[in-house]
């Protein structure tokens, strides 16, 4: 299989302010490298705080790496060239009800990435939207919807309906499952595995949740405090997992002990 | 596949429909946006709407009082001055002074405020902090001030006065703009138009600014308040319109004259400026409850 | 009515009596200034003079002066002394002797003197004396012995012993002057006042208050108030209320268009006398196009001066023909010069080279003045005058004092102004405001000087007879016709209001208020008033 | 019985008219059982929790055939009467416990409120001193044990866990007989939600009381919990054991919240489709007649326009006019 | 916090000092000489090239700036060019004046205010809140300079109540220290102190009630808007929820936070306040600040009006500056937000 994405020591710190005017670098997420090839799926996992969501940002492009290249297809990835990215590399937020501007149809926002990235007329955008639309299960007659109109499980359809509108090859899916019900979550969760049969997609997909990932994902990897602590295939690392923090995170349980207290007190500032 | 439902037959208003939904369930905001238009209307009109002059003295009619009252005259409906000037005529004539040039005049300012406050906003360099807190501080001395400072360089008058608002006003609504673009920007709807390569006009066009558009439009109904009130207190001062220009802070400032001898020449312009100030605070308000229901949905 | 009477806090509280001043004084010595509010606030208060002038009687009276004499050639003024006055003792100045002829001499010296060390101290010139040719008039003063004092004078003067009685003419102290020269701070002589009147000063904030506590030496009886104070209260609508409201208890110059309307208030007094004065609009001859006597002339025939009288003066004064007032004698109306003829303005515009008319300033001054109660409006009715000649005009204002420093520099176009006798010597109307002297002095607002009419103005003076004068003055009236340098428009009566309780105001026709037996009587119980109205 | 509620209806206004967001729910919890109710979001779990606490604002009409809890009818109760029940026989905790810590008050501060005067033994001055040591002693039943440093800050410097945990210590200051949890956990990440839940465990096992859990989520809770009452859009599907739920649930929602819960996925084959609940939730404008699963659900006939009553079979009930096991069992 | 004092005040500085720079250009832009404008000596004074060298003015802009920094802060602000008075001794008198009515307006507005805005809250759309929002909007919406009128026409000249200028009948001879009448009767002991008082307090009620007026309003939509949002908050259910009967949870959990919105906008209630005093010492003759700063503007008096603007505006950003400072004191959840700012 040829490789898609590749990822190089890719780094990101943010300047974090500790005297006056001194700033120390905090590193949210430390160098990582990683192969993605066609229509696999790599998910990545770890507690809050680790930089799953970083690590996203910077695939994705809406963040620019503190150090560190990414390749699509051998082709390296400007940071700022957000029409270069749009071609290939996809995202779903979160939060569906924020990431869709409140003050646009669905259609306009679907017709965004076309405007800018095709030399499609008016005609063609509006079929193309109107068959994505179908594709992620929503009709037409969603392109004259505001968001605030349709359900929450509407929502993050439409906004993978944008995300996939450019016929992406990679999809960066930061906890897109989090929020929402059960019966939506299945919903969505048979929507992407129908788009990634169909049009090859890869996924990147971040979670905290083993049985998604266990059901989705090909590769796995693990982070903690910003870096990659543990990877592999999904089967390899459920199964055996090498680090203490993997198996605790797996059975999802951080102690045994029920009186164990979270509150860091150190960081308590009296 | 599973099929979506379409539970959705009727319309769900739009922003503005429900701003005038709103306006539908409050009388009294209804009452003062009446006023607001009735006021509009004055200040391009007024001038075929009058009998006399703004500054025709009448010879015979020096100080009548409105003309229901005893020594009336049913010519002049809500009497005349000292100078035997028609009240009404000259209300109206102020409408123009004390509304509608300080209406333009934030319209002005506001345009250029948003401009500089999206510019500002868009470009990287002014999203530090301590320029924000900076900008919070300065905005924190009163438009008066700063109006009286602008009026001892220029020396007093109407075009002075409006000028010294209208260069106040300026950073008010640039601060406004700023704050606002920069609050949306780090929404996820905005990282998701960047993703999908949007050029800079559009992001302002069509992203930030139909988000941020009633912030502004509540930034305005307060300016303008703040305009009107402060072209009349300048007027009362007499650093704004010299007399005998018939602007109601400088009429109220020359009634105080005969304020106890012929009360109505006071009440009248201070009865109007209330009105224009409470039609244009109730519409604010109304708009501001508006849009805050529709941030909560 | 609508200001109902309760018990004043001041009657039972405190004794004391509040005047509510137009305005702040420039200083504390009138000698300095001609401005009545300063004169108002200081001369009768402060000070005393030489000699008074008795209205009613129409004679001289003995002040300071017990006696005096004046020579055959009419050139030499001999003044007896009273030897039992005392000046006031303050925290900065503690007499060691009563007035002597000393402090004459030192006191006309002052004025007189050029090289006398007080003579510049306060920078101001002495406005009065020049333009009344007082200062070239006088040869010398001298002390015969401590308590008789000669002056000797050029010339014949029939107006000088009117010109002594004026309220600018008031005697200072020596002692306190040398004491100020050895502490090196001679210009306190004017801020920091020393004189023999019947109020000593205690203290002034600038657009707040002056004080003055009673002399208690006063020679004559002693002043019927403990305590004077003077609020300073520009705008007349204020002085108003605050005398409806008892912040005042007399309030000078009441708008105009309030007389009728305090007439019918029982609480307030209003008092009225007939003023010599003149409000006039005087024209800045300096300055093109109004140095063209046909553009004066044209100015004078546009405005409607009936129609001032009505809505400034609201007919409590008479239309000026002249600027000698017409109880003067030697007064001589040119009605037919200042006549309302807007077409024969429009004409004599035309022919001065104006057909499209011009743009000018009219500065009106910012206090209220008997001969002027409001100039503004006034400003504002000739506006709408001159438009319809086809002059645009421009109000100007400023505060008092920067009024009158402007005025004195002379960069007005025209000026709503006037004058008040300071004496009964028609003289008084001529010399201070339009002769050569006084555009010297600062004070001729006309910036206007003819030596024809100089000329006049000296032979008249020169003469002891009436009629002689009257002749000269009729000319001279006669010549302002033709030249116009200003437009007399109104004589006006003088009016004050106070409080019903106030007694013994005196309000005198030349110079200022009189204050020393003024004080505050206990209310009339409120059963009693209840009858009453 | 500790707490019994037959047929509440809970309606309000909106801009289609009056609507009845809870309708006909019955839910009975006796003592010392761990109930669940589990269900959609917006289907109306919170607001039962709210209608029991009696913190439904006048926004809301509430109508109950039954709203009692032991021998008082919690419909009828002055504030007094109120104040002596809420806060101390029945407790509440809910979910994004931060937000229900006053932000300007030290964690101290507020659990000294959780405790009466009437629970101090000591005269007035020794008070302040016992109280502090009540509330040191919470806290440790709670686990925390470095109680100065929590009593001291403020809510903003705890983590979520810290704060549930806190709120647990407030609730249980009177020993309830009944702890409504409100989705305790729902925001944290998956290792702190199983303390909470440990703990929640915990006091019902050394206290007895009674739990009512609110949960979307089957899977977090399947282990605890005694009995589940699912509700679908304001309407009781099903309750009974959780035991025999899970196993041979009658209605068809139960049936697809089981499919698609994740516990299931566990145990599919991956990369397969997971059963789903065919369309959306309706919203509160547009609720469907009769029963409300009635557009989404596979089984549905037209008979379903009419509500369906609750019926019991074999301790279970269930509100469906197809019930997917009966036959099968009876033949 | 001692970071954030340390920033708070370090910002307050900049501003001055920007502030300063605004003063000083004045000199510039004001027409006519800057010398005088900034020193108050004339052309023609004989020590005018003294002063002119003094400040600087024969050097660029920066040393000029640099010696009028150095004038400031030794407290030589120039002198009037109306009468030569001392601006920076003048001011400092009329600052206590000014302050001696905003600070009791503002005390004054506090309680009507506050428990209006919160009666309003607690009735929410009923008529109680209605009326007081009604009445909040007429007050805001009255011009304060008219209203004033009224009040003088109505109290003082028809039911002839109350006095209308000046702070104290000025027959009691109070020696002005510092500039607040009532400080300056206790400070000076007058032999009628007890009436000298009583005329003061007659004296400085109508301005202070009229001034209150616009306050009392903001403050109510302030409580009452804040109140509003305060009561849909989560720890007010886990207040009910821990058996709290309704008023301790009002005082003790809804008012506080509620307290907090008020306490944040308290500096643009000073700044309106400010402005409305300015014009209020006009009306009722007050000798304050603003009544001295708006008849400078009308005289051309440059030395006092850039005074009058550096003191106005370094009062209104220290005040600022001290909210801030005590917002953080006060209320820890905003430190969070603060450091991450920071
Ligand atoms: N814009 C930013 N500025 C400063 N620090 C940041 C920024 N964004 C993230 N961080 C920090 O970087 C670290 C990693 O954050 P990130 O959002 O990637 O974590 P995450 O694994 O996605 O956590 P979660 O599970 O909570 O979403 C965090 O400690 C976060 O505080
Ligand atoms: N303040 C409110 N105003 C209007 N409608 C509300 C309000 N609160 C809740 N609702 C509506 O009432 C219904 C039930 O809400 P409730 O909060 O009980 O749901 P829930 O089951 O607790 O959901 P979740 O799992 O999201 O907490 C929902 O449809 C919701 O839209
Ligand atoms: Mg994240
Ligand atoms: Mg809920």
């Amino acid at each position: 299989m040829s490789i898609l994405l590749e990822v190089k020591d890719l780094a990101k710190s943010y300047p974090q302010r500790v005297g006056f005017f001194r700033t120390r670098l905090f590193h949210a997420l430390n160098p990582t490298s990683f192969i993605l090839e066609k229509a696999r799926t790599l998910a990545i996992m770890g507690a809050n705080g680790s930089g799953k969501s970083t690590l996203a940002a910077l695939i994705s492009g809406a963040a620019t790496p503190s150090s560190g290249e990414i390749f699509f297809a051998g082709e390296r990835l400007i940071a700022g060239d957000y029409q270069q990215r749009a071609k290939h590399i996809r995202m779903v937020f979160q939060d569906a009800d924020a990431s869709l501007n409140p003050h646009l149809t669905i259609g306009k926002q679907l017709e965004e990435p076309l405007l800018f990235n095709t030399s499609l007329n008016s005609n063609q955008r509006r079929e193309r939207i109107i068959a994505t639309l179908q594709q992620v299960g929503l009709l037409g007659e969603h392109m004259v919807f505001y968001p605030q109109m349709m359900s929450t499980g509407q929502k993050q359809r439409a906004s993978i309906a944008r995300a996939i509108i450019l016929k992406p090859d990679i999809l960066v899916a930061d906890e897109a499952l989090a929020t929402l019900d059960s019966s939506v979550r299945a919903q969505i969760i048979n929507l992407l595995l129908d788009l990634q049969s169909k049009l090859g997609i890869a996924y990147i997909f971040i979670s905290q949740s083993p049985e998604i990932v266990k059901h989705m994902a090909d590769e796995v990897l693990i982070m903690q405090d910003g870096d990659v602590i543990e990877r592999g295939t999904v089967a390899d690392v459920f199964t055996n997992p090498q680090q203490d923090y993997t198996q605790k995170l797996l059975r999802s349980e951080l102690s045994n002990n029920p009186t164990g207290s979270t509150v860091d007190t150190a960081s308590l500032e009296k | 596949m599973p099929r979506p439902n379409l539970y959705y037959e009727e319309r769900t208003p739009s922003p503005l429909e429900r701003v005038w939904l709103e306006f539908r369930r409050n009388p009294l905001a209804m009452g003062g946006l009446y006023i607001l238009i009735g006021i509009v209307f004055i200040s391009i009109f007024g001038p075929w709407l009058t009998p006399y002059g703004p500054n025709q003295q009448i010879a015979d009619a020096i100080s009548l009082p409105p003309a229901w009252s005893e020594n009336g005259d049913i010519r002049f409906l809500l009497g005349t001055d000292e100078l035997g000037r028609d009240m009404v005529t000259r209300i109206i004539y102020g409408a123009r002074y004390t509304f509608a040039y300080p209406f333009l005049v934030v319209l002005a300012s506001a345009s250029i405020g948003m401009l500089l406050g999206g510019v500002a906003a868009m470009t990287a360099g002014v999203k530090s902090s301590t320029l924000k807190h900076l900008l919070d501080v300065i905005m924190s001395i009163p438009s008066l001030l700063l109006a009286l400072i602008i009026i001892a360089i220029t020396g007093p008058g109407l075009e002075n006065a409006l000028l010294a608002i209208g260069l106040v006003l300026i950073p008010q609504f640039l601060h406004v703009t700023r704050n606002a673009i920069y609050d949306e920007q780090r929404k996820p709807y905005v990282t998701a138009s960047k993703l999908n390569g949007v050029n800079d006009f559009y992001l302002l066009t069509m992203v930030f600014f139909p988000n941020i558009v009633k912030v502004l439009v509540v930034q305005l109904t307060i300016g303008l308040s703040i305009a009107i009130l402060d072209i009349a207190a300048l007027g009362f001062l007499r650093l704004g319109a010299q007399s005998p220009t018939p602007e109601w802070g400088s009429m109220l400032a020359q009634s105080l004259e005969v304020a106890y001898i012929s009360p109505w020449v006071m009440a009248l312009p201070g009865i109007a400026l209330f009105l224009v100030l409470v039609s244009v605070n109730l519409v604010g308000d109304t708009l501001r409850i508006a849009i805050q229901k529709q941030l909560e949905r | 009515s609508p200001a109902r009477e309760s018990i004043p806090e001041t009657s039972t509280d405190i004794d004391g009596l509040m005047y509510c001043a137009e305005g702040n004084p420039e200083t504390f010595n009138p000698q300095l200034v001609t401005s009545g509010t300063t004169l108002d606030i200081t001369a009768a208060q402060l000070y005393d003079r030489l000699i008074e002038y008795n209205a009613e009687a129409q004679e001289f009276e003995p002040s300071l002066a017990t006696d005096w004499h004046v020579a055959n050639d009419g050139l030499s003024y001999r003044f007896q002394l009273r030897n039992d006055v005392e000046f006031h003792t303050t925290a900065w100045f503690t007499p060691s002797r009563t007035l002597n002829a000393h402090d004459v001499a030192f006191t006309f010296q002052r004025w007189l003197n050029p090289e006398h060390p007080f003579h510049a101290v306060s920078n101001r010139g002495f406005p009065f004396f020049h333009a009344a040719g007082l200062s070239d008039l006088i040869e010398s003063v001298t002390a015969i012995n401590s308590h008789e004092i000669e002056i000797r004078l050029r010339q014949q003067d029939s107006s000088f012993l009117a010109n002594l009685a004026s309220d600018f003419a008031i005697i200072l102290s020596a002692e306190y002057g040398e004491q100020l020269l050895t502490a090196g701070t001679p210009e306190l002589i004017d801020y920091q006042p020393i004189g023999t009147g019947p109020f000593q000063f205690a203290e002034f904030r600038k657009d707040v208050l002056v004080r003055y506590y009673r002399h208690p030496k006063y020679w004559r009886t002693l002043a019927a108030s403990n305590q004077i104070v003077f609020r300073i209260t520009q705008s007349d609508h204020k002085r108003m209320l605050m005398l409806l409201t008892q912040d005042c208890d007399i309030s000078p110059f009441p708008p105009a268009r309030d007389v009728s309307w305090l007439r019918q208030q029982p609480q307030i007094d209003l008092q009225d006398t007939i003023s010599p004065n003149t409000g006039f609009w005087a024209f800045n001859t300096d300055r093109p196009p109004f140095d063209d006597p046909m553009v004066r002339q044209a100015l004078a025939h546009g405005i409607n001066r009936n129609a001032i009288l009505s809505t400034v003066y609201f007919d409590h004064a008479v239309r000026a023909d002249s600027i000698l007032p017409n109880t003067s004698w030697a007064h001589h109306g040119t009605p037919s010069a200042y006549r309302y003829d807007p077409e024969l303005a429009r004409e004599l515009l035309q022919e001065a080279g104006f057909p499209n008319g011009f743009t000018m300033q009219i500065w009106a001054l910012p206090v209220q003045r008997a001969y002027n109660p409001n100039a503004r409006l006034m400003a504002e009715r000739i506006q709408a005058d001159l438009a319809r000649i086809g002059v645009q005009a421009n109000i100007v204002s400023y505060e008092w004092s920067t009024f009158r420093r402007r005025l004195a520099a002379g960069e007005h176009d025209s000026v709503l102004i006037g004058w008040s006798a300071d004496h009964a010597d028609p003289d008084n109307f001529f010399r201070p405001l339009l002769s050569c002297a006084a555009k010297a002095s600062g004070n001729n607002r006309a910036q206007w000087c003819d030596p024809l009419f100089d000329e006049l103005l000296s032979a008249a003076i020169a003469s002891n007879d009436p009629k002689v004068r009257k002749i000269y003055y009729e000319q001279a009236q006669e010549h302002l016709a033709q030249e116009v340098p200003l437009v007399p428009i109104a004589h006006s009566i003088r009016f004050q209001a106070a409080r019903a309780n106030i007694q013994g105001l005196v309000l005198e026709p030349y110079g200022g208020i009189q204050l020393r037996n003024a004080k505050r009587v206990h209310t009339v119980p409120a059963e009693q008033q209840n009858e009453e109205e | 019985m500790l707490l019994d509620i037959r047929n509440l209806t809970i309606s309000t206004e909106t801009a289609n008219g009056k609507v009845n967001v809870l309708d006909k729910v019955n839910l009975q919890i006796s003592e010392g059982e761990i109930h669940t109710l589990v269900g959609e979001s917006g289907s109306g779990k919170s607001l039962i929790a709210r209608a029991i606490m009696g913190f439904l604002s006048n926004r809301w009409h509430v109508q109950a055939d039954r709203l009692w809890f032991e021998d008082t009818d919690l419909l009828n109760l002055t504030p007094k009467q109120r104040r002596e029940i809420i806060g101390v026989d029945i407790a509440m905790i809910f979910q994004d416990a931060k937000s229900y810590l006053d932000p300007n008050l030290t964690i101290g501060e507020q659990l000294k409120q959780a405790v009466l005067n009437q629970d101090l033994s000591g005269s007035f001055w020794q008070r302040r001193k016992e109280r502090q040591q009540k509330v040191v002693s919470l806290l440790h039943r709670v686990g925390i044990k470095e109680h100065d440093a929590i009593l001291n800050s403020y809510s903003y410097e705890l983590s979520e866990g810290a704060a549930q945990k806190v709120m647990i210590a407030s609730a249980i200051a009177h020993r309830p007989k009944l702890l409504i949890a409100d989705e305790p956990t729902s925001t944290m990440e998956p290792a702190t939600r199983q303390q909470i839940y440990r703990l929640l465990a915990q006091f019902h096992a050394r206290y007895g009381m009674s739990i009512l859990m609110i949960s979307q989520d089957l899977g977090a809770i399947m282990q605890q919990t005694e009995r589940l009452t699912m509700i679908y859009s304001g309407q009781v599907m099903e309750n009974g054991s959780a035991e025999q739920l899970l196993r041979a649930p009658q209605h068809p929602y139960t049936e697809a919240l089981l499919d698609t819960s994740l516990y299931r996925h566990a145990k599919m084959q991956p990369r397969s489709h997971l059963p789903t609940l065919a369309g959306a939730e309706p919203t509160l404008q547009h609720l469907p007649v009769g029963c409300r699963l009635g557009p989404r659900c596979s089984y549905a006939r037209p008979a379903c326009v009419k509500t369906p009553a609750l019926q019991k079979y074999r301790g279970t009930q269930y509100a469906c006019h197809f019930p997917l096991r009966i036959e099968e069992d009876e033949s | 916090m001692p970071r954030y004092i340390a920033r708070q005040l370090a910002l307050l500085l900049i501003t001055l000092l920007l502030l300063t720079i605004f003063a000083f250009c004045l000199s510039y832009w004001f027409p006519g000489d800057p010398v005088t404008n900034s020193a108050g000596i004339f052309l023609d004074d004989p020590r005018y090239q003294d002063i002119a060298k003094a400040r600087g003015f024969e050097s660029n802009v920066f040393v000029q700036y640099w010696h009028y920094l150095q004038h400031l802060f030794r407290g030589d602000w120039g002198v009037s060019l109306l009468d030569a008075d001392p601006v920076f001794e003048q001011l400092q008198l009329r600052f206590g004046a000014t302050l001696e009515i905003a600070i009791l307006a503002m005390l004054i507005a506090f309680v009507p205010g506050l428990s209006l805005g919160v009666i309003a809250a607690l009735n929410f759309r009923k008529a109680a809140d209605n009326i007081i929002l009604g009445l909040s909007l007429s007050g805001y919406s009255i011009p304060v300079f008219w209203f004033a009128q009224i009040a003088i026409l109505v109290v003082s000249v028809h039911w002839g109540a109350l006095p209308i200028a000046g702070q104290i009948n000025p027959l009691y001879a109070i020696q002005p220290i510092t500039g607040s009448i009532l400080i300056d009767i206790a400070l000076s002991q007058p032999e009628q102190a007890g009436a000298a008082f009583r005329s003061a307090l007659r004296h400085i009620t109508l301005p202070v009630l009229v001034l209150a007026i616009m306050p009392t309003v903001l403050l109510t939509r302030l409580m009452r808007n804040s109140m509003l949002d305060v009561l849909d908050k989560n720890y007010i259910i886990s207040g009910y929820a821990k058996g709290l009967s309704t008023p301790r949870v009002i005082w003790q959990h809804a008012i506080p936070n509620a307290m907090q919105n008020v306490v944040r906008e308290l500096g643009s209630l000073l700044s309106l306040l400010i402005t409305n005093t300015m014009i209020i010492e006009v009306i009722f003759s007050w000798p304050g600040l603003g009544n001295w700063l708006i008849r400078s503007i009308y005289e051309r008096d440059f030395p006092v009006i850039q005074g009058g603007l550096l003191l106005i505006a370094a009062l209104i950003l220290s005040v600022h500056v001290l909210l801030n400072l005590f917002h953080a004191w006060r209320y820890p959840q905003v430190r969070k937000d603060l450091y991450a700012a920071a």
